[in-house]
């Protein structure tokens, strides 16, 4: 693996670029791997990068039906934030931010992290008392989040309409300034190179058709476009179709698969230095590096897998939007796109071992779970490599469903993403 | 001094200048023109800097697909906007244009020294550096990445303008007004279709606004296109120019996007900017058309350099010629009737230099005839000038070989790689392309929606061809309408031109490739060597190349870049073009202003704002509001100054020592009704209804089949069938589709009926120890006392004149009545208590002084002090279920075992043991406040106010095994201080309730 | 109570209407003739369709839903109507006069006025038929009374968003952009 | 946005007027204190999320108020049918076959 640097950037500036070799080889399938991972994306990649890096487990095959990083992990508007209200969310997606901060070096890839801030409006009594409730436990967790005053929210973000009289006023916000995003597709090409170079096979366009198990049940491998592949351990790491894949193998998952949207604006200058959210109104928005706005929205109603979605919502979206930002009317859009997320009944993921003896999952992380890559994959490879679930990841179980002992952010706080 | 103009020629108005301004100096242009038209009339070719490498660039094209020329457009305060497209936006007087990613200015900008510096700015390099050293990234590197990016700027100023919307149904819609378009329309009008024809330009024609010399019928195009107009318009097919299909839906449903007033000079201050149409058709025609491809060499970005078909465009359409001296660089027949149209209007042609060996003898006998210079089998290998182009380096090609070089000069060159078919709307319905070897492009295949394409977008180049199949698509639609064709009489066509040719990668050079700046998408910056080093990289797959070069992600959408770029990948990848595929084509087909998207959706009626009867009266007080769920509510009533606490306070203590009248009607009302009514009831609260008798209330509980508190209320019976339910504010809806839900699909043979009375009734509460007194006077048909009329007690009767429904309940501890009369009688009920009440000091209170009266009493609010995580008995209210009923909904869920172990929350009382301090709602509580982070916290607080009655601060909280816990001392850590507080139960006022027996 | 009236433009009128007792009635199909006899016009039968008798007037809403009209002073004669045939018919009779409020529309451009946020095909909407359908997320019952009027019945607290939306509508409509 | 055929108005109409409703066929046991803790989890929580013909509840909300089943394909957000809530639902062979 060529080291990337400015000065290997310069010596093949030099040479006209013809010494870059292939950042991952596009391997064909062995017959037999320790570990199957199921799905190219962030989550996937990144549990092999972890196997291959931390427990030494290198004979290990990453497999999508597409292209590596092309479901949700490339098309998500790239917030990441860790100010989650309970104990279980906050560990797991603050050990998820820890490791943000220093991906780029780890991977020696430049995923560009970008600690700009991530700031929640709160548009009524309501949302005040949640962002509250949210902002006094993240404390005494040591996860940082700050209350803002519509004012002092207006100066960390120009544009913000902080007018009275608007339809949903801001009363102030909640901001999280070691939140921020990432350069998504780097995150997956940064994971599939890290994992390729220590000995990982990644293999695209050959869909995972069936879970095989054996006679005592446990996993045996994975049947896939390209035949057999023989497997004693098996992690899906497939979002929005892992109910499918588990289905295969005898699980019957509590998932539904909703599309989500997203969009961007024509690139301009700098005018948005943060992200702004905003639950009641649904409007999500940053600017990327190159200068577009990039705007989230809410699920459609009903669930699908095409990457689709109506023109009603989008419609909503960009009204919401005008409505907290008045100046962006005249801004145009340039492209908007749907992905499919994988919803659990409690909107918090599910993440470890399974009923069945090999098989590992890590999904159910709806319209957030982008932040939660680095910290995911790292306690998922854990699961894996020693079979038994990480303190971080261990109260992210299917049983919960069961025993009733939900992780429910949602209810507590209807805060998406 | 319009030197380009050509007299009498094109389409725009020469008897009426226009006058404008780029970059601050005034232009003179003609009605008619675009932005784009009138400069290059006026010899101006630079228009912008390019994003990566701030290279100077021209105009590339003549319409929406423009990559280059994009402008900053302004008519004033709150209306300007970034990035429009010069080639669209049509010039008005007193139109202010200005150039865009540049500085100090257009023609010389500092930024292009990282033209110079090209090498290091290939494709991703940003992924391979900025780590070093860490701290720098945020500091330096990201913000000096920051300030490159973006080309406009965006608007600093909210948008007086207004934008409409609208829903349209219509038998047919087409899209695209070139020849198929109108042919196919004109097809289905005749057959007596409702028909809808649209168009993105200022006015119908497509292509044939650029073909003048074509005749069909026997009339000359434009007369021909004229007399089709006026044929469409009588057979009322609705007629949409400037309108843009931006996004082709599930089920034939479209969006249009129509632009109103960007071309006119003072529209009306009302007009809305721009309408969304909401199209759902039956049938669907796409006619939009092609695309002409660019050639792909050294220096093909120059200002000067641009398309063949534009530089047609320009002269037909507008008048303009782009130069002087031209010379034609092509592989299509297209670009030599574009040489020839130029040469005949007075242009230098210096010569047609053609990748391929033999071009038709016709061809090259109307050069000859013009005396234009031909050089077949000819290569193009790069181009001189420093802000426009001043010569043209040619090679030959023989046999593979690139020849000797020689150089041309030319003020303007004008290129054509091909044409490629317009099929991004089709490509939405995730219709599949097949890839046609001949034409060497995709054509529609696999159609998922009823839906046709004609024209060019099926690869038929030609009037006669366009008019032909838009004609066979227009009878298709007619039969698949179930409708007769009427004879059409066949289209005969003179003049026509359609052409021929190949496409190519890159052409071949004779020069270092690596060095070659030979560009695939001009707006970002990507070169053929781009794509290929991605192709190296590793990134085979076309999703992975257009990420990592961003070719095709630009404002044009790959409008430009997509096929070459496919042509150069599959090269480097060693596959044949249709294995290597295209990138997914997203909405909406050009860039759209939020404003359309946003309609009339903006400020107030961003989204509805429900107000009472009374609200009015409120705001007429002086009232501060909350909003809550869709509805705005009274939160205070402040007197002269005060402040929130201080009317709270003053509110509070009125209601409890004399009278509060308090404006209940957002409540959710519902009328159950029915011989099952009981039953019914009986399956969905958890309490038992049964034995309750006519007459009389009870506090119901709600559950999800999750066994967590979904909403509660006052529940009357009115009658043995009949019922009286109350929902929260936010739940009325929720409970009325979830109980219609059970009904209808779970218990459909209980004869019982739901009907919503929210607004139906106006509720108007009374509290505090002089209610009786007030109504009783008012009172007609029922006796007040509290022996026939006891706290929980609803009747029929009437008050102060009006028929009404009255409650005799108690959210506040203090003898309470809820009247409710028919809606419209709301206002003057209020106003005759008010009146009446003044002898009581009768107090108006909010929200805020009912949330505080409430806790005061231990009385919970669902969604405060419960989060969807509470069962009955975690909020105390284990009395509310029916222990002897053998089913409701939820029950089943309270025996799950998280829900019966031990460590949940419960709802406590905690007072602080200063009793002056008041928690902060949503205050953490622990056991230990000397603890290390992260602390382990055992519960929060869900409500906290002061109360004026206690004199002290009171608090509800949700804290693990809570009640075990009354009397203990537990802390709420704050930053500063932890305060010590001590749990309590939850009745903080008048525990035994003797003031509702009053 | 006197009828607000706008006249926006020669080709449209937006009034109040003054109002009516209305009832929402719920039963089963088999009730249905019964329940006609006595209230003294036959209920249609079919979701959309309309009745009259005098001055009373029956909407099929769905297939056990009824919205009923009559003069403000026969509400008592309807409800007691009603209740006499309970036991036998048992049926959910509700008052709801004041729930809504209606707005008249009316005039050549009043089907494209509605267009502006009724995504139904209002073509399709026949003259003295009548539908609940959607206004801006707003849940009405739209009557067409005839090719060119309309009467809409808002719930009170949405009306004056409706109100609005549609006189934004007919300014636009004047304006002929 | 969807077309929805009610099969009580017996008219296709645009989705703004209709609420979704979830997976369709999952009845209400009759004595849920008899169900086990995973029995009622499956009936609470576990969804099929077929990825193709989906049985599923939408509500005409704004129109007849009925809760109605469907099949769509969840590829294509197609809907091969429609019929009212509690008949039993179509086969899927048959509607492939008539259906697309
Ligand atoms: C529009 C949108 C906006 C979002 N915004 C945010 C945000 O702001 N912040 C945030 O934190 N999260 C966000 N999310 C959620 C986030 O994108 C996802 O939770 C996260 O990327 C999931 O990563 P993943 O690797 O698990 O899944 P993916 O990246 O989707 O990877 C799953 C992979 O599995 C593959 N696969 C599926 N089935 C098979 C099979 N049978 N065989 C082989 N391979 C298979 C797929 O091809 C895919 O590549 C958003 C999502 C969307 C769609
Ligand atoms: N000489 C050649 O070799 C050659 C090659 C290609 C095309 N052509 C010409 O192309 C023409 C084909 O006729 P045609 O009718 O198929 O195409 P056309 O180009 O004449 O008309 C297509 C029209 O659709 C419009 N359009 C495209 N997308 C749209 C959208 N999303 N919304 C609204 N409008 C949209 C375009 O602006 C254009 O006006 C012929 O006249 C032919 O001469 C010639
Ligand atoms: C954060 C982010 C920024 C994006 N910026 C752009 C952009 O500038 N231009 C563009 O054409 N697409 C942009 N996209 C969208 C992608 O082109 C693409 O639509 C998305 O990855 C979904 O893939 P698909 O459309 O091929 O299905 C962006 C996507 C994301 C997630
Ligand atoms: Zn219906």
């Amino acid at each position: 693996m060529t080291h990337f640097s400015a000065i290997s950037l310069l010596k093949n500036a030099l040479t006209g670029h013809s010494g870059w070799r292939e950042q991952w080889p596009d391997s064909e399938p062995k017959a037999e791997y320790d570990v199957v991972v199921v799905g190219a994306g962030g989550h996937g990649l990144g549990a092999a990068y972890y196997l291959a890096k931390q427990h030494g487990i290198t004979n290990v095959a990453v497999i999508d039906k597409g292209w590596l990083g092309g479901g949700n992990t490339g098309r998500n508007t790239t917030i990441i934030r860790s100010n989650y209200l309970y104990d279980e969310s906050a560990r797991l997606y603050d050990h998820a931010l820890d490791l943000w901060e220093g991906l780029s070096q780890d991977l020696n890839y430049n995923v560009m992290f970008s600690r700009r801030g991530v700031m929640m409006l709160a548009h009524n009594v309501h949302d005040v008392q949640s962002f509250q409730r949210h902002i006094h436990a993240n404390r005494l967790n040591g996860v940082d989040n700050a209350w803002l005053t519509p004012e002092e929210a207006k100066a960390f973000c120009p544009p913000l309409n902080i007018s009275p009289s608007a339809r949903y006023p801001v009363m102030g916000a909640a901001l999280q300034r070691r939140a921020g995003t990432a350069r998504h597709d780097a995150v997956a090409w940064g994971y599939a190179r890290g994992a390729a170079a220590r000995g990982v096979d990644i293999i695209q366009n050959c869909p995972v058709t069936a879970i095989r198990r054996g006679a005592d049940g446990a996993v045996e491998g994975v049947e896939t476009a390209k035949g057999f592949i023989r497997a004693k351990k098996v992690a899906v790491s497939a979002a929005g179709h892992t109910s499918v894949v588990m289905e295969s193998a005898g699980v019957r998952m509590p998932l539904e698969s909703y599309p989500l949207q997203a969009l961007v604006s024509e690139p301009v200058k700098p005018v948005f230095p943060c992200v702004v959210m905003s639950n009641t109104v649904h409007a999500y928005i940053s600017q990327s590096d190159k200068g577009e706005l990039v705007i989230g929205s809410g699920t459609d109603q009903y669930t699908s897998y095409s990457q689709r979605g109506g023109l009603n919502l989008i419609e909503h979206t960009v009204a919401a939007i005008c409505e907290v930002f008045p100046i962006f009317t005249r801004m145009r859009m340039l492209r908007k796109w749907g992905g499919i997320v994988d919803v659990t009944p409690d909107r918090s993921a599910i993440l470890g071992k399974t009923p069945v003896r090999g098989l590992y999952v890590n999904c159910g992380w709806g319209t957030g779970g982008f932040k939660a890559t680095p910290g995911a994959a790292h306690t998922l490879a854990w699961t894996v490599a020693k079979d038994e679930p990480h303190p971080i990841n261990a109260p992210f179980t299917l049983e919960r469903f069961c025993n009733g002992r939900l992780i429910d952010e949602a209810a507590a706080a209807a805060v998406a993403h | 001094m319009t030197r380009f103009r050509v007299k009498g020629a094109g389409r725009v108005r020469h008897d009426r200048p226009v006058r404008f301004t780029f970059d601050g100096r005034s232009f003179k242009g003609r009605e008619g023109d675009t932005v784009a038209s009138a400069l290059l009339a006026n010899g101006v070719h630079l228009l912008g800097r390019s994003f990566k490498y701030h290279r100077p660039r021209g105009i590339m094209t003549a319409g929406s697909e423009e990559p280059n020329a994009l402008i900053n457009t302004s008519r004033g305060a709150g209306r300007a906007e970034p990035n429009t497209r010069a080639t669209v936006q049509e010039i008005w007087p007193g139109l202010r244009t200005q150039s865009q990613n540049k500085w100090p200015n257009l023609k010389f900008d500092v930024g292009a020294v990282n033209d110079r510096l090209y090498m290091l700015f290939s494709a991703g390099f940003y992924y391979k550096t900025f780590m070093w050293p860490k701290s720098f990234w945020d500091r330096i590197y990201e913000p000096v990445i920051r300030n490159a990016a973006g080309l406009g700027k965006a608007p600093s100023e909210p948008d007086p303008d207004r934008y409409a919307s609208r829903y349209l149904h219509t038998d047919l819609l087409v899209v695209g007004a070139g020849p198929a378009g109108l042919a196919a329309a004109r097809e289905a009008a005749q057959a007596g279709l409702r028909v809808t024809l649209v168009d993105e330009n200022a006015e119908m024609g497509g292509s044939l606004l650029s073909e003048p010399g074509v005749k069909i019928d026997g009339q000359a195009a434009w007369d021909w296109l004229a007399a089709t107009l006026v044929e469409l318009e009588e057979r009322g097919v609705r007629l949409l120019c400037r309108t843009t299909a931006i996004g082709y839906y599930h089920q034939n449903m479209l969006g249009l996007v129509q632009r109103l007033t960007d071309h006119l000079e003072t529209p009306a201050e009302s007009a809305p900017r721009e309408r969304m149409w909401r199209v759902r058709a039956t049938q669907v025609i796409l006619a939009q058309g092609a695309l002409e491809k660019p050639l792909v060499f050294d220096g093909n970005d120059r200002p000067g350099v641009l398309l063949a078909g534009a530089a047609q465009t320009f002269l037909n359409r507008y008048g303009v010629r782009v130069g002087a001296r031209a010379v034609v660089a092509t592989s299509h027949d297209s670009a030599w009737f574009a040489a020839f149209d130029l040469a005949d209007a007075g242009t230098k042609v210096a010569a047609i230099v053609d990748t391929r060996a033999e071009p038709g003898a016709a061809l090259l006998a109307a050069a000859e005839a013009r005396g234009i210079a031909v050089l077949t089998s000819h290569t193009v290998t790069g181009t001189k000038g420093r802000l426009r182009v001043a010569s043209v380096r040619v090679n030959p090609l023989k046999n593979g070989q690139v020849g000797a070089a020689r150089s041309l000069d030319c003020d303007c060159l004008l290129i054509s790689g091909g044409w490629t078919p317009s099929l991004h709307l089709f490509s939405h319905t995730k219709g599949s392309l097949a890839w046609d070897e001949e034409t060497r492009s995709f054509l529609p295949d696999r159609k998922t929606e009823a839906c046709e394409i004609a024209g060019a977008g099926r690869g038929l180049w030609g009037v006669a061809a366009a008019l032909e199949d838009g004609v066979a698509a227009g009878r298709a639609c007619i039969l698949a309408a179930g409708k007769e064709a009427t004879a059409s009489s066949a289209v005969a066509v003179e003049d026509d031109r359609p052409g021929s040719g190949e496409s190519h990668k890159e052409l071949p050079s004779d020069r270092k490739p690596g060095r070659a700046r030979a560009f695939v998408d001009y707006q970002n910056d990507v070169t053929a060597k781009d794509i290929r080093l991605a192709v190296r990289e590793g990134m085979r797959s076309i999703e992975h190349v257009k990420r990592y070069t961003t070719n095709g992600m630009a404002t044009d959408q790959g409008k430009m870049s997509n096929i070459n770029g496919l042509m150069i990948a599959a090269d480097a990848v060693g596959k044949p073009p249709p294995e290597v595929g295209l990138t997914t084509f997203r909405p909406p087909y050009t860039p759209t202003s939020f404003g359309a998207f946003a309609g009339y959706h903006r400020g107030n009626h961003f989204e509805v704002t429900r107000k009472t009867g009374i609200d009015a009266w409120a705001e007429a007080e002086g009232a501060v509001f909350e909003p809550v769920a869709q509805w705005r509510r009274a939160w205070y009533f402040p007197k002269d100054g005060e402040d929130m606490a201080a009317a709270v306070a003053r509110e509070c203590a009125a209601t409890r020592g004399s009278l509060g009248i308090f404006d209940a009607s957002t409540l959710g009302k519902i009328e159950v009704a029915g011989p099952d009514a009981v039953t019914f009831m009986n399956r969905m609260y958890t309490n038992p209804w049964t034995k309750l008798a006519p007459g009389r209330c009870r506090y119901g509980l709600l559950l999800g089949e999750d066994g967590f508190i979904r909403d509660d209320g006052v529940i009357g019976r009115l009658s043995a069938d009949r019922f009286h339910v109350t929902t929260t504010t936010g739940g009325a809806a929720r409970v009325l589709n979830m109980m219609e839900d059970y009904l209808q699909t779970e218990w459909p043979d209980l004869k019982v009926w739901l009907t919503s009375t929210t607004e139906q009734w106006a509720t108007i509460a009374l509290n505090g120890p002089n209610a009786r007194h007030l109504l009783v006077p008012l009172v007609k048909g029922l006796d007040l006392s509290d022996s026939a009329f006891p706290h929980m007690s609803v009747a029929e009767c009437e008050v102060a004149g009006l028929p009404a429904r009255l409650f005799r309940v108690s959210f506040s501890g203090e003898l309470g009545f809820e009247v409710n009369v028919p809606a419209r009688y709301g206002r003057q009920l209020w106003e005759s208590l008010i009146e009446a009440g003044s002898a009581y000091d009768i107090c108006p209170y909010g929200t805020e002084t009912m949330h505080v009266l409430r806790a005061e009493k231990g009385f919970i609010i669902v969604g405060q002090d419960t989060d969807g995580t509470v069962t009955p008995d975690d909020a105390g209210l284990g009395w509310a279920i029916g222990k002897a009923k053998a089913d409701f909904v939820g029950k089943r869920s309270l025996a799950r075992p998280d829900l019966v172990a031990s460590g949940r929350k419960q709802l406590v009382g905690l007072l602080t043991d200063d009793a002056t301090t008041k928690l902060e709602e949503g205050a953490q509580i622990v056991a230990d406040p000397r603890q290390a982070l992260p602390m382990k916290m055992i519960g929060h607080v869900t409500s906290s106010y002061h109360s004026s009655a206690l004199g002290r601060p009171i608090a509800l909280a949700l804290i693990e095994d809570g009640r075990a816990l009354e009397g203990k001392t537990l802390y709420v850590p704050m930053p500063g201080a932890a305060h010590a507080a001590t749990v309590t139960g939850t009745l903080f006022y008048d525990p035994d309730g003797k003031r509702l027996k009053l | 109570m006197t009828e607000i009236s706008t006249a926006t433009s020669s080709e449209l009128r937006i009034a109040s209407q003054s109002p009516v007792a209305r009832f929402s009635l719920r039963m089963r199909e088999g009730d249905r003739t019964a329940l006609g006899q006595t209230l003294g016009l036959d209920l249609p039968g079919t979701i959309g369709r309309r009745t009259t008798a005098g001055d009373r007037e029956a909407l099929c809403l769905g297939p056990d839903e009824w919205l009923l009209l009559a003069p403000e002073d026969e509400r008592t004669a309807i409800t007691d109507a009603a209740g006499r045939v309970y036991a036998d018919h048992p049926h959910s009779l509700t008052e709801i006069s004041d729930r809504e409020l209606t707005i008249l529309v009316e005039g050549a451009q009043a089907e494209e006025l509605l267009s502006f946020a009724c995504p139904r095909d209002l073509g399709r909407l026949e003259p003295s038929h009548g539908v609940r359908t959607v206004f801006d997320g707003v849940s009405v019952v739209l009557w067409r009374d005839a090719a060119d009027r309309f009467r809409l019945d808002v719930w009170r607290s949405f009306a004056s968003h409706v109100r609005e939306l549609l006189e934004i509508g007919a300014e636009e409509l004047a304006l002929g952009l | 946005m969807l077309l929805i055929d009610c099969p009580y108005c017996k008219e296709s109409l645009p989705e703004l007027e209709f609420a979704y409703a979830g997976e369709a066929h999952i009845a209400r046991p009759e004595d849920p204190s008899t169900l086990g803790d995973e029995a009622w989890r499956d009936f609470l929580f576990i969804r099929t999320n077929a990825k193709g013909p989906h049985f599923e509840r939408w509500r005409h909300l704004h129109g007849c108020g009925r809760f109605f089943n469907a099949v769509r394909d969840t590829v294509s957000d197609r809907f091969l049918v429609t019929y009212k809530a509690g008949e039993a639902g179509p086969d899927l062979q048959s509607l492939k076959e008539g259906g697309e």
